[in-house]
């Protein structure tokens, strides 16, 4: 089959479409964009709904509402209105409710750059909002691994009945690759009963109650216990990561998305200068792959790079936890959507060898 | 004309008694477990099944049958 | 084989166009291919540039310090970029709007007057067609055919069109003046 | 003997969880016996708010998504976008709708939506424990204008029925008063005619309630009432503000 | 002098106006209301500017105006209302403005309940909103030390032209207790250029940009670089932690505000029964206490109990960094607002120790 | 020689950021005049937005604050209560002032707040690449809108003069068009009020004034005026909506 | 000495009142105390309760499981927290609206009839203080004097009230009946 | 009558040219660094100092004197 040249923005959005969203709700934002307007044409054609929300505060509460209905629903944004979705990520969790949120990431904080960074690694995997809860982040380094993740996304959500994260950045956003696409999946209505509906259904006839208000601490603590223990599951079942030339690796770089391509490449040229060099590229970011690291024989790893798109660097202290400072962490960044190249990853740990040498 | 009160729902608010032209309703002396001594039909006899005070009611107590 | 090329100019010049139509080319021959464009802040203005990457194997980072061809379509693009090119690395010039000041001994240079060319074609439109034509001309990266396989199926059938697509391409191909 | 008056079963069989007085209870009972009426118990949506509104999940017995503060008209647009079969409504307090939902009831009202919104108009936040809301009477005190509201540090009441009237999406506007049987009665008149516009596809339909707060105004339930038609009312006139096709 | 009996929330409101806040920017949300309202009373007092914004979204933009006219601002909330102002506190931060945010939690996620929790410490240590900036955390464990640190952020906030957050349970904010109040400072106003006006400004003028919009990625990249290290400066330099008779413990217990307390008490009565705990208290929860873990006796202290009023727990990782897995650690938690009691923890430890013994 | 006309000193010394043909620089220049004309570039406040407006940064010879996307009069009030003595305008195109930041107008204009908002109303969003705005037209088609924003799923064109002038604290509304000399001239004569009445302390003025986007539309300069003429204006009558003290 | 109190009651019956009043002795008195009310969504309706913890000490946990008062002022107060009061601990029941039903044998118990005393001094409104009265009477934490500068100062000095409510904490004082 | 036209800062955007009634401006041959062609005074003669291309000018590029 022919491979079609798309951008990551509208290959995610068709990723969408086939694995059975049939609601998306947006609002615009650099370097998304394409996203949303690939929606409004598409949309109508499969008859879904796409709308523009007001503001992505009111695009993740149209989703919501969506999903309470049983549809599979998306929104998508950049830093910025990713922030403004707090709330209603959090709130969506509360109720129980799967959707996809995806990230297409720029530099920050507060409005900074338009271009591609990888600046929101802490905010999806340990807190998108208030409340202590989760979400299933996953990072697509290529265009068509946008695609896989996208639709695998759609998935987890449902199944964990739970929002899911798509995390990239503005590169594999706007950037082309050669593609195919997945099997279309029919679009389901799935059926979620409310955890609320075991407490304000006193009545005992058969209506749902979805809702992030359980206003009983007893009830709000039971559904926590809850969460704790899925995620204990996803930690179990839901990890994903690359391992490349990571053999005889004695130096280790942890990078994921397009920072990972940029590891790659730099591999590529450090080997042929005699550096046993490899990577761990986690594609869930949460669940994070601990084991993965902890496997790493610590005696041969002489230490590892932390590699991102982004300063300071945020995923290191997940590295470490991972290495329990077995192996020490370096890290190389560049940030504010400033390039991160293959030089400066084989620069960075070139220093590092020589420092080492001293 | 019947009118019953149910005791357990009502929160002693008088909407009910403000409304009745016919002083059907007045207070009770009975504290439901809530802490509210609910309204009763002191006067059942005088009612005209207008309906007004079951309108008014915020708490749907009051139940009338003719 | 992989090879990175910049491709710069003003907003308007097509260069995304250009990046976009090698990659796809690529692509459609069964090779691999990776576009990037850049974006700013301000929608039109400026510079605008892009980079693709054209390769048969597996394409890591989209973005090097160094690439292997730069075209430049205007003087500050040649001005901004022309550290960027690796060393033995090709600089293809729009000669029409920009010229040669030096500056690189270790590199490849042409020229193409790509509006010049287009004008006479009678069609300033397919400025970036020639281009394109001078860089697989230049470069064999892609051939004709390939090439001329991806602009008709984006660029539609439309005849005449087709005609003048055709001869910007070949025009490109023939008139590329490599220097030093 | 016939039933004159009986308790609706679109509610669920409990005391409300509101205060004694509270016309909540009112507005709820009205929207129960509409349901009821119109036989949609089973393919309604209540979309309840962030305020005393969202005790609603203790009374409606239809289905009930409770959505963020404010963004009831959003979460309802998704609601009714994906359900189109199903009676939608949202029920929401002046704090919710005319504070921090602003954008979102201009816009589904801009919209169009084919859903009916019930606003509970008491002056006041009433679950927070009785801070200024938008619709506060100019010198009414608060816990936030503790002098009274004063218009040249906090403006006016906002009247929502006027400002959603500047828009020409919306199909049903109009103001009521509970503060006793015949404009409750008149209330129940333009629910019903929102309901009934809203199943005929007809598009945004918005019913302002005037309503009370015992609890946070410091006053009783009837002197509540009182209050109402001395104050609320005058600032807040009643009345049909859109019925027309456009 | 006469302590004052006050509720914690009224003593953070008079404890900002001490420390020269002139701007109170906030929207009602259980269980913070009191700020506000005290605000609204106290302020016309002090010449200073109450207002009640339209949100939290609103509120916290008002206090980012104010900041960059060179008020000392604050503006307080509660989870929920915490998450809409993740764009403005991640813009404060990029714009490099201080101010001061309280956060007086409840049991989450979505609307959860309004009773007391522990439930933002991630969202508060690790990525209030999008960009990769921190804030500086404290935390608060009496209505006393409510007051003094409230009076600290202003400080640190203005020292570091950076958001500070006191992190308090809504405990801390409806308790009373008696006080003794900081003395009032004057009132000034702050000067600060934003960084913005080095780029913005090519007339060479005598003008002021304060943005955190710097488009350009290299000088975003800058900014970034100078946050880092700022944020290792505060972790230097601004960490402050109790330790409570670690002297010979066995058994450490990791709380931080009321959790605490509550710890300070089950350590009474398990020293009663000879049980050797003691107690590591986080006041600063960004920069976090890494150092004081690091210096625990790994040859004594047997295990760590993380005590958290939320569930699942969130300081754990934070722990295990600091002891690096050297030292076990294990939790306790109570969550969505039921009350974590002294016996709670207490009966933690000793099953743990139970398990130990077997 | 006696300048008749001279670039004033609050614009910087550099070519805007702005796309050729784009009337937000005569925006930008008009306000720049009038702070010259004024003698105020020392004590003003530009509270800038997100969108193109934002590219003011490099613009405006003033002091400067950026607000977050929509936040813009919250922030303006912000600056404006702590720094009473600044001359302080909101600058919002359609996107920030009429979608996102609508609860924020709105109520800052309710407070009635001391400040000028000066609104560049050009039916997109110039800045994301030409999305459907609450200011698209009936038809008018945009990049979320590609058959032409449809009244029965995206609703009609946000008013917002109308829609402010609900509203009793502010001060003066009116809305320009900066088609023509003629009619810029105006809109010099309503931003001129709008800052002395400011500086008077009289509340809230706002001044909308309708804009292209050469760029989106996908028009040229020149075309783009013809449509305004033909559309725009239509759409949005010209006028002084509010002049009054209350 | 620290000694927790749980208060709980109706809304409107003075639970927070009478919790509040005796920290604010205790803190005048130069002691230590906290304060803790319980808060629900509800604004009003259904019960309110608080504790509130004396002490000579530095004050830890704010609540515990078991608490050494429990000062119930109806019926399914009483219910609720009968459970909480630690062995030994006292229950102080407000015997005008609650009477009790057994279920404890390891606890002292003391009624007051705190509304009838209330409505016999002529104001049902200082039932609250007929409660404190009995608390302090029985369990000795705070004096009598203590207490009234306490009230003096949070309900100010008009004398009738100042008269009625030190008349209501002397018969507190007095009529509290330990029982078993 | 003097009117300067700043190269560098003009977009070649043409509205003062369709505003100026004595068909004073022309896009001039030159491209600026931006790469714009910018207007000039072509007939500087026929200027009557009206200032509407002024008004227009959306860079603030035109100057008059007189
Ligand atoms: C985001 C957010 N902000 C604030 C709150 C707190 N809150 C709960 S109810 C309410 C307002 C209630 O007022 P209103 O909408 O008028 O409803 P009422 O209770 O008066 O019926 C507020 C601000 C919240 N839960 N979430
Ligand atoms: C919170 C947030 N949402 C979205 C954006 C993306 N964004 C940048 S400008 C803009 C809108 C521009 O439209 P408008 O306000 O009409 O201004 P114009 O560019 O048309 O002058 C948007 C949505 C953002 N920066 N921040
Ligand atoms: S039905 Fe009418 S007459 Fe009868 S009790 Fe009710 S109000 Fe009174
Ligand atoms: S109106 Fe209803 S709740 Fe109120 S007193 Fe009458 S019956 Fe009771
Ligand atoms: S707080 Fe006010 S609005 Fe809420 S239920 Fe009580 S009386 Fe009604
Ligand atoms: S994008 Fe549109 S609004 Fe923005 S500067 Fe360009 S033409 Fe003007
Ligand atoms: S001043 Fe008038 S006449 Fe002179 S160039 Fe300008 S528009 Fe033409
Ligand atoms: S109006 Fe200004 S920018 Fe446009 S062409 Fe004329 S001089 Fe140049
Ligand atoms: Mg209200
Ligand atoms: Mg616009």
């Amino acid at each position: 089959m022919e491979k079609k040249f798309l951008k990551g923005n509208e290959a995610v959005a068709e990723a969408a479409i086939l694995a059975g969203c049939r609601f998306f709700a947006g609002y615009p934002i650099t370097p998304q964009n394409e996203i949303p307007e690939y929606m409004a044409r598409r949309m109508p054609q499969v008859g879904g709904v796409f709308l523009q929300g007001e503001s992505e505060t009111a695009s993740v509460c149209m989703v919501y509402g969506a999903a309470a209905m049983g549809k599979l629903a998306m929104t998508s944004s950049s830093g910025p209105g990713i922030s403004l979705k707090a709330e209603g990520i959090s709130t969506l969790a509360g109720a129980q409710l799967p959707a996809v949120i995806v990230n297409v990431m720029r530099g920050g904080p507060g409005l900074g750059t338009i271009q591609a960074a990888q600046s929101d690694y802490l905010h999806a995997t340990k807190a998108m909002g208030h409340g202590g809860f989760r979400v299933l982040v996953l990072a697509p380094s290529t265009v068509q691994e946008a695609i896989d993740l996208t639709y695998k996304a759609f998935g987890l959500a449902v199944k964990y009945q739970n929002p899911a994260v798509v995390l990239m950045d503005g590169w594999i956003g706007s950037m082309m690759e050669p593609v195919t696409l997945p099997e279309a999946k029919e679009p389901v209505k799935n059926a979620y009963t409310g955890w609320g509906t075991r407490y304000y259904n006193p009545s005992g006839t058969d209506v749902d109650v979805v809702t992030s208000c359980l206003l009983e601490p007893d009830r709000q603590e039971l559904l926590n216990i809850h969460f704790g223990e899925m995620y204990e599951t996803w930690a179990r079942d839901e990890v994903m990561a690359e391992e490349y030339m990571l053999g005889d690796a004695e130096y280790v770089i942890v990078a994921y998305g397009t920072a990972a391509r940029a590891a790659r490449t730099a591999i590529g040229s450090l080997r042929e200068k005699g550096v046993k060099a490899g990577m761990l590229r986690p594609i869930s970011l949460y669940p994070f792959p601990y084991d993965a690291l902890k496997r790493l024989d610590k005696s041969r790893v002489r230490c590892i790079l932390d590699t991102e798109m982004t300063l300071p660097v945020q995923m290191k202290d997940d590295i470490r936890l991972g290495v329990t400072d077995a192996i020490p962490v370096h890290s190389c960044g560049r940030s504010g959507g400033v390039v991160l190249t293959n030089e400066d990853i084989e620069d960075a740990l070139l220093r590092i060898i020589e420092e080492e040498g001293k | 004309m019947k009118i019953t009160i149910n005791a357990e729902f009502c929160k002693s608010c008088g909407l009910c008694i403000d409304v009745c032209k016919r002083d059907v309703l007045e207070i009770g002396p009975e504290t439901n477990s809530k802490g509210y001594r609910a309204v009763v039909a002191a006067h059942p006899e005088h009612c005209v099944g207008c309906s007004v005070c079951a309108v008014m009611c915020p708490e749907g107590a009051i139940a009338l049958k003719k | 084989m992989e090879k990175k090329i910049t491709i710069a100019g003003f907003g308007g010049q097509g260069v995304m166009a250009i990046g976009q139509m090698l990659g796809y080319a690529s692509c459609k021959a069964g090779g691999n291919a990776l576009f990037l464009p850049k974006y700013g802040p301000e929608q039109r203005g400026g510079t605008a540039n892009c980079t693709v990457t054209l390769a048969d194997v597996e394409i890591g980072a989209p973005e090097s310090r160094y690439v292997d061809t730069l075209i430049a379509l205007n003087q500050p693009s040649l001005e901004r970029f022309l550290g960027a090119v690796r060393p033995g690395g090709l600089v293809l010039l729009n000669s029409s709007l920009c010229r040669w000041t030096g500056g690189r001994e270790d590199v490849k240079l042409a020229e193409i007057p790509a509006d010049d060319i287009a004008r006479e074609i009678g069609s300033p439109k397919v400025a970036n067609i020639v281009v394109i034509g001078a860089y697989i001309g230049l470069s064999g990266v892609l051939t004709e055919r390939q090439m001329l396989d991806a602009i008709e199926e984006k660029l539609g059938k439309r005849p005449e069109l087709l005609e003048m697509n055709r001869l910007a391409l070949k025009r490109g191909m023939e008139s590329a003046t490599p220097r030093t | 003997m016939d039933a004159l008056y009986e308790r609706p079963k679109s509610l669920t069989n409990r005391a409300t969880a509101y205060c004694p007085g509270c016309l909540h209870g009112v507005a709820t009972r009205l929207i129960a016996e509409l349901i009821d009426e119109l036989d949609a118990r089973a393919d309604t949506v209540a979309v309840l708010p962030v305020g005393c509104g969202t005790l609603g999940m203790f009374h409606f017995n239809t289905d009930i998504v409770v959505s963020p503060h404010g963004r009831t008209p959003a979460v309802a647009t998704g609601v009714k976008r994906s359900a189109p079969e199903k009676l939608v409504f949202s029920y929401q307090g002046d704090g919710d709708l005319a504070a921090i939902g602003l954008a979102e009831i201009m816009h589904a009202a801009n919209r169009g939506e084919n859903f009916t919104v019930i606003f509970i108009n008491n002056g006041t936040y009433g679950m927070t424990g009785g801070q200024m809301a938008p619709t506060t009477l100019v010198g009414q005190k608060s816990t936030t204008t503790p002098e009274g509201r004063n218009p040249a540090e906090t403006g006016y009441p906002m009247m929502m029925c006027e400002i959603l009237s500047q828009l020409r999406a919306p199909r049903y506007i109009a103001r009521f008063s509970l503060d006793c049987p015949a404009n409750v009665i008149q209330a129940k008149k333009g629910l019903r005619k929102s309901f009934e516009l809203q199943r005929a596809g007809k598009g945004f339909t918005f019913v302002e309630l005037l309503s009370n707060c015992p609890t946070n105004w410091g006053l009783s339930p009837l002197e509540c009432l009182e209050w109402m038609r001395e104050n609320t009312m005058k600032a807040f006139p009643l009345g049909v503000f859109r019925d027309r096709e456009d």
